[in-house]
């Protein structure tokens, strides 16, 4: 049950800011968002978005755990 | 860290009363007062998002790293979150140094930083609807500006 | 003309309130504080001369200078004269516009004219006596950086 | 009698800030008050120190009346 969070236009896409889910992988994650909302999917892969494992943005995949923070983060704006 | 983020309306002026404060040796205190424009009225509110924890250690990774670069002696950065009225202080940022070179210089930094790369998600809300906010290109071209050594000190 | 000289201690804090104000299209407050400095003990007082009229025209034109040169939206400028203790302020400068850029560059600009040619005439006085201060090297570099085109806008 | 201010460093030479002086021209008054104080007129002839009158700043010669402002200037050293 990772804790997912959705920031910027990922969460108008989606519809929802966070939310738990259940995934061994972060690449299972992906696939099951993407599976459960396909324009979230793509928004997901979309150029510049980055993921954040517990606050440390994580390239490739990654095993999570109960307590796991998955932030999605697209292209930052500034204030 | 003297980083915060705040949902609600804030006075830099009371900020910088209180930066300026008991300093004895400092010399030099430069801000930079990001307001919310109307936009001649087409922008009734701006949005921001913040992602608590994250960005405040985002934020002061970079104060550190201007701390370093201009000798800083102190520096304070509040920055609003939530829903933004036009005329609201968006972003307030004061730096301290024993000369004004350092301090100017500092503030102007940490202001590209936080107004291209900071991370923050920024909404318009208008008459016409809402669209997200990307960096404009003189962001990008300010940012530019730090990176390997400026031919103007 | 929003130069004014004042014989009596000012918060800069009171002035950055004030000038931030009601302000829906502004975008970019840019300030900047000079405090007197204790020097490590060496300096308890400073004492500034100004010669009324003559110094607030002398400003206002260079003022009217950054205000064309930057498209300043509005600027104010405070100074104090007569006996200065370490730890207060002794100028203060804020310039808005609608972008940083401008805001940043016409403070610098106009503190590098306050702090080198501006018509002030300034004594440190200390346990060791007093001395007239002359501009440092250092002023005279920052102000000739505005002399002709900037490499680096 | 032109009303003469003197400022900074020159009021520590001369022992005064401002001074009713009788004098047709600033060459005149130049002399006047080197004659009555020769550090003070010394000092006045040093680097740097400029004239104004009535608040502007004059180089040469020039006349004056009885309510010139003559205000001698040394090197401005910014606030």
């Amino acid at each position: 049950m990772a804790r997912v969070l959705l920031f910027g236009r990922l969460s108008d896409v989606a519809g929802w800011r966070e939310r738990e889910i259940d995934a061994p992988f972060l690449s299972a994650l992906r696939a099951r968002l993407g599976t459960d909302d396909p324009s979230l999917g793509e928004a997901l892969a979309g150029p510049g978005v980055q993921v954040a494992l517990d606050q440390v943005i994580v390239r490739g995949d990654a095993p999570l755990n109960a307590r796991t923070e998955v932030a999605f983060l697209p292209p930052m704006s500034g204030g | 860290m003297t980083i915060r983020l705040t949902f609600d309306p804030f006075d830099p002026g009371a900020l910088l009363t209180e930066f300026c404060r008991g300093r004895a040796e400092v010399g030099a205190v430069a801000s930079f007062t990001g307001l919310a424009r109307a936009e001649a009225g087409s922008t009734t509110t701006l949005e921001l998002e913040a992602y608590p924890g994250f960005t405040e250690a985002a934020i002061d990774k970079i104060a550190g790293e201007a701390t370093r670069r201009f000798g800083l002696l102190d520096h304070l950065i509040l920055h609003r979150v939530g829903r933004i009225a036009p005329g609201e202080a968006i972003v307030f940022v004061a730096t301290a140094a024993r000369h004004r070179r350092e301090a100017f210089e500092a503030c102007d930094f940490l202001m590209d930083y936080l107004k291209s790369r900071a991370p923050f998600w920024k909404k318009e809300v208008g008459p016409d609807g809402e669209r997200w906010i990307e960096p404009r290109d003189q962001d990008h071209a300010d940012i530019a500006r730090w990176d390997g050594q400026r031919a103007d000190p």
